[in-house]
């Protein structure tokens, strides 16, 4: 079960620095760099993991974005993010019905719930949107987070006119649209909520009679 | 830490606790035939129910009963609950659960000199009133608590 | 029993954090649920089938795991937790308390470390894991985090342990900064610490190994860690594998000084 | 069999106070396991602490008592070095006594 990677390379790196090490004033890691660790803690990531129920090791796999969004110390240059976001609105599915509101009360559910997609979830089971986890939704819910804005009374705030509905719609399919490496899952990217689902939480921000607008 | 002498009682009676308590010289015959768990009260399902076979018929309220907990719970599995009296004599306490499948979570009965002071936690399905029945100088007692119970993050 | 350093800083968070939004009442009940808690944490029934454990003559060598390093000499456990990861160099790898144990239990008394590792949690010798590292925590308790780096191993996996906390993926782009990046944040009710900082880094990694109240388990960090990715949508992390240990590393280091450790503690 | 449990009995000289921990799964029996099966119904129902062998608590549980059942109370009297024994038994009949010495 040892996972040993690029001892050797370290041995070296040891061996360097006490060389440098007048040099250097004994920072070790000066002959390690930054992008060394980088290398290193990819080899990591991908012997660390295995399959597991429904779960594949494939999702670790990162596309160009979540590269971009997993790097720390810095913020994504101004002709990314607007590259990112472009591309993500440009891919919004929109309902093939034109339709955006569902019944409210299906997406108090979908809201409510936090199942599906780990392993100890059933492939067949019906996602949840975490929607709580995050946010303030209605007056009524005290269990809420705070890592996402509260969106209690959003439709008596913003309207529920044809512009947020499609507003709504993006930033729950694809929220890189609006703004790259948010903190919010792409739900409809990423098939985790299908278009009904998404419906019915539009409805449940914007539907004047949802106890997130009428309460 | 103190040094606990960890002894199982050997198995294999079919007298139960208090049998072997008896045998044991720890209690009196008597003590033993007057305890037994209490079945009908904890699977009465309804607050009458539980209150005729506790024998408690219609408690009065006091304020000289205190009952305590957090008014939320972040977790239904363990609800803190304690149980304070001031009335004389308080010889026995219950707890109750309001929207419990079963009401009755837990009894005390309290031998003169112990304090009717106890603390314990509970489980609890939901939101529910949490009761507090205290029998002291022969008669019954009970006050009651609201205590929420939140879901929990992460897919609960 | 007392724990009330622990029961003090989770008020005093659960206040500090509350949002204008947010009705104080809520936060001062949870709060009080906390402290109503923190005295009588069943961990103390891990804590006491560990201290047995390690003095009891187990496995096919029949040996205690009193000669057992944790990195303070043999056999020496006060203060180790506070310490863990480090490198060790008979096994020349960067060790958690988890996957140290398992060392001492393969090299002492001849328990095949790998046959462990693919143990369930809360099974058979995961069990006593369990156990032990409720005890070997609980000796280092109040003990501020000082973790040595002075090797290029500590330095190395604190580097990516840096990266791999930092690393989004799955089907919904978590990673743990996701949920642990930011102050005064909140997942529903419970609080989330700001794990890439003192002192919000040692109140978190230090309440590990904890007494789970939603399972009425003991969990030591391994398990945390492996719940986290399981929440995250990542894959299965390997027992011991170099991320949990490197997060740990990370963590631990980040906590360096920054607050003591209240191990094992309640949870929710 | 059932692990010991962990008692603290404390006196101030006046009075004595007791907090006790027990190892039980105090299952419900409304609880289903993975595979969907109910598990059955597993509790303490009766526990009896007693001072120098008197008897100071008798307590009656359900299953709505939490796992790992934590219980405190307080009696008159009671002094360093004296001994205070707990014992419970179960729906099963699985039972343990564990006595500690009050500090």
């Amino acid at each position: 079960m040892n996972i040993r990677i690029r001892q050797g390379a370290v041995a070296l790196a040891v061996l360097a620095t006490l060389a440098a090490v007048a040099g250097c004033a004994g920072t070790g890691a000066a002959t390690v760099t930054s992008a060394d660790y980088d290398k290193d803690a990819a080899a990591v990531m991908a012997a660390s993991f295995r399959e597991q129920g429904i779960v594949k090791t494939d999702r670790l796999t990162q596309d160009e974005v979540m590269v971009a969004c997993s790097k720390f110390g810095h913020s994504l240059d101004d002709d990314l993010r607007e590259r990112f976001q472009a591309a993500a609105l440009a891919e919004v599915k929109w309902p093939s019905d034109g339709k955006y509101i569902g019944d409210w009360k299906e997406g108090e559910k979908i809201a409510q719930s936090g199942r599906g997609l780990t392993w100890t979830d059933k492939a067949d089971a019906a996602n949840g949107g975490n929607c709580y986890n995050c946010h303030r939704i209605t007056k009524k819910e005290i269990s809420y987070g705070t890592i996402g804005p509260s969106l209690y009374q959003y439709g008596k705030v913003h309207g529920n006119t044809e512009t947020t509905q499609k507003y709504v719609w993006a930033k729950i399919w694809n929220p890189n649209a609006y703004s790259a490496c948010t903190n919010m899952p792409r739900f409809g990217t990423h098939g985790i909520l299908d278009e009904k689902q998404i419906r019915h939480i539009v409805a449940l921000l914007l539907d004047p009679k949802s106890p997130v607008n009428a309460e | 830490m103190n040094t606990q002498r960890r002894e199982v009682l050997k198995s294999g009676s079919a007298a139960g606790l208090f049998g072997l308590l008896v045998a044991a010289g720890l209690i009196t015959t008597q003590q033993a035939q007057a305890a037994g768990w209490d079945k009908p009260a904890f699977e009465a399902k309804a607050m009458d129910e539980a209150l005729k076979a506790l024998g408690a018929g219609k408690p009065a309220d006091s304020k000289d009963v205190q009952i305590s907990g957090p008014d939320i719970a972040e977790n239904g599995a363990v609800v803190p609950v304690g149980v304070k009296s001031a009335l004389a004599d308080t010889e026995f306490i219950a707890i109750l659960i309001e929207k419990n499948p079963s009401m009755l979570a837990a009894s005390f009965t309290l031998p003169a000199g112990t304090m009717a002071d106890v603390s314990t936690r509970v489980k609890m399905g939901q939101t529910s009133n949490v009761f507090a029945l205290v029998k002291a100088g022969g008669s019954f007692y009970m006050v009651s608590k609201e205590i929420k119970v939140t879901l929990g993050g992460c897919g609960g | 029993m007392k724990n009330s350093t622990y029961a003090a800083c989770v008020a005093a968070s659960a206040l500090m954090f509350a949002t204008p939004a947010l009705a104080d009442a809520t936060a001062d009940g949870i709060a009080k649920y906390r402290e109503a808690l923190a005295e009588g944490n069943p961990a103390e029934l891990w804590e006491m089938r560990g201290e047995e454990l390690w003095k009891e003559a187990r496995g096919p060598k029949k040996a205690t795991l009193e000669k057992c390093d944790l990195g303070q000499g043999p056999g020496v456990v006060k203060g180790a937790f506070v310490t863990l990861p480090r490198h060790f160099a008979d096994t020349n790898r960067v060790q958690d308390l988890e996957s140290r144990l398992l060392t001492c239990m393969e090299t002492l008394q001849g328990i095949p470390a790998d046959e462990v590792a693919k143990t369930p949690f809360g099974k058979g010798e995961q069990k006593n894991i369990e156990a032990l590292v409720a005890w070997i925590s609980a000796e280092s308790r109040g003990m501020k985090f000082n973790l040595p780096m002075a090797h290029p191993e500590e330095k190395r996996m604190y580097e990516i342990g840096k990266r791999a906390f930092n690393y989004r993926g799955g089907t919904h782009d978590f990673g743990c900064v996701t949920c642990h990046g930011e102050d005064g944040k909140r997942i529903r009710l419970q609080d989330l610490p700001n794990l890439t900082k003192g002192p919000d880094a040692a109140r978190g990694f230090g309440s590990w190994p904890a007494y789970r109240v939603s399972s009425g388990e003991l969990w030591s960090m391994q398990r945390r860690l492996n719940d986290c990715f399981r929440q995250q949508r990542f894959p299965y992390p390997v027992y011991g594998s170099d991320v949990t240990i490197a997060l740990s590393s990370y963590l631990g280091v980040t906590a360096n000084g920054t607050g003591e450790s209240i191990a094992p503690a309640i949870k929710r | 069999m059932a692990g010991p449990m962990r008692i603290r009995a404390a006196s101030n000289g006046t009075e004595t106070e007791v907090k006790i921990l027990m190892s039980h799964d105090m299952e419900t029996g409304q609880r289903k396991d993975a595979s969907g099966a109910l598990v059955p119904a597993h509790h303490i129902t009766e526990l009896t602490a007693t001072h120098n062998g008197r008897v100071v608590l008798a307590a009656q549980f359900g299953p709505a008592v939490s796992k790992n059942p934590y219980l405190q109370f307080k009696f008159a009297g009671g002094a360093k070095g004296d001994k205070v024994n707990v014992s419970w038994v179960d729906n099963k009949g699985d039972k343990r006594t564990d006595e500690v010495v009050v500090a």
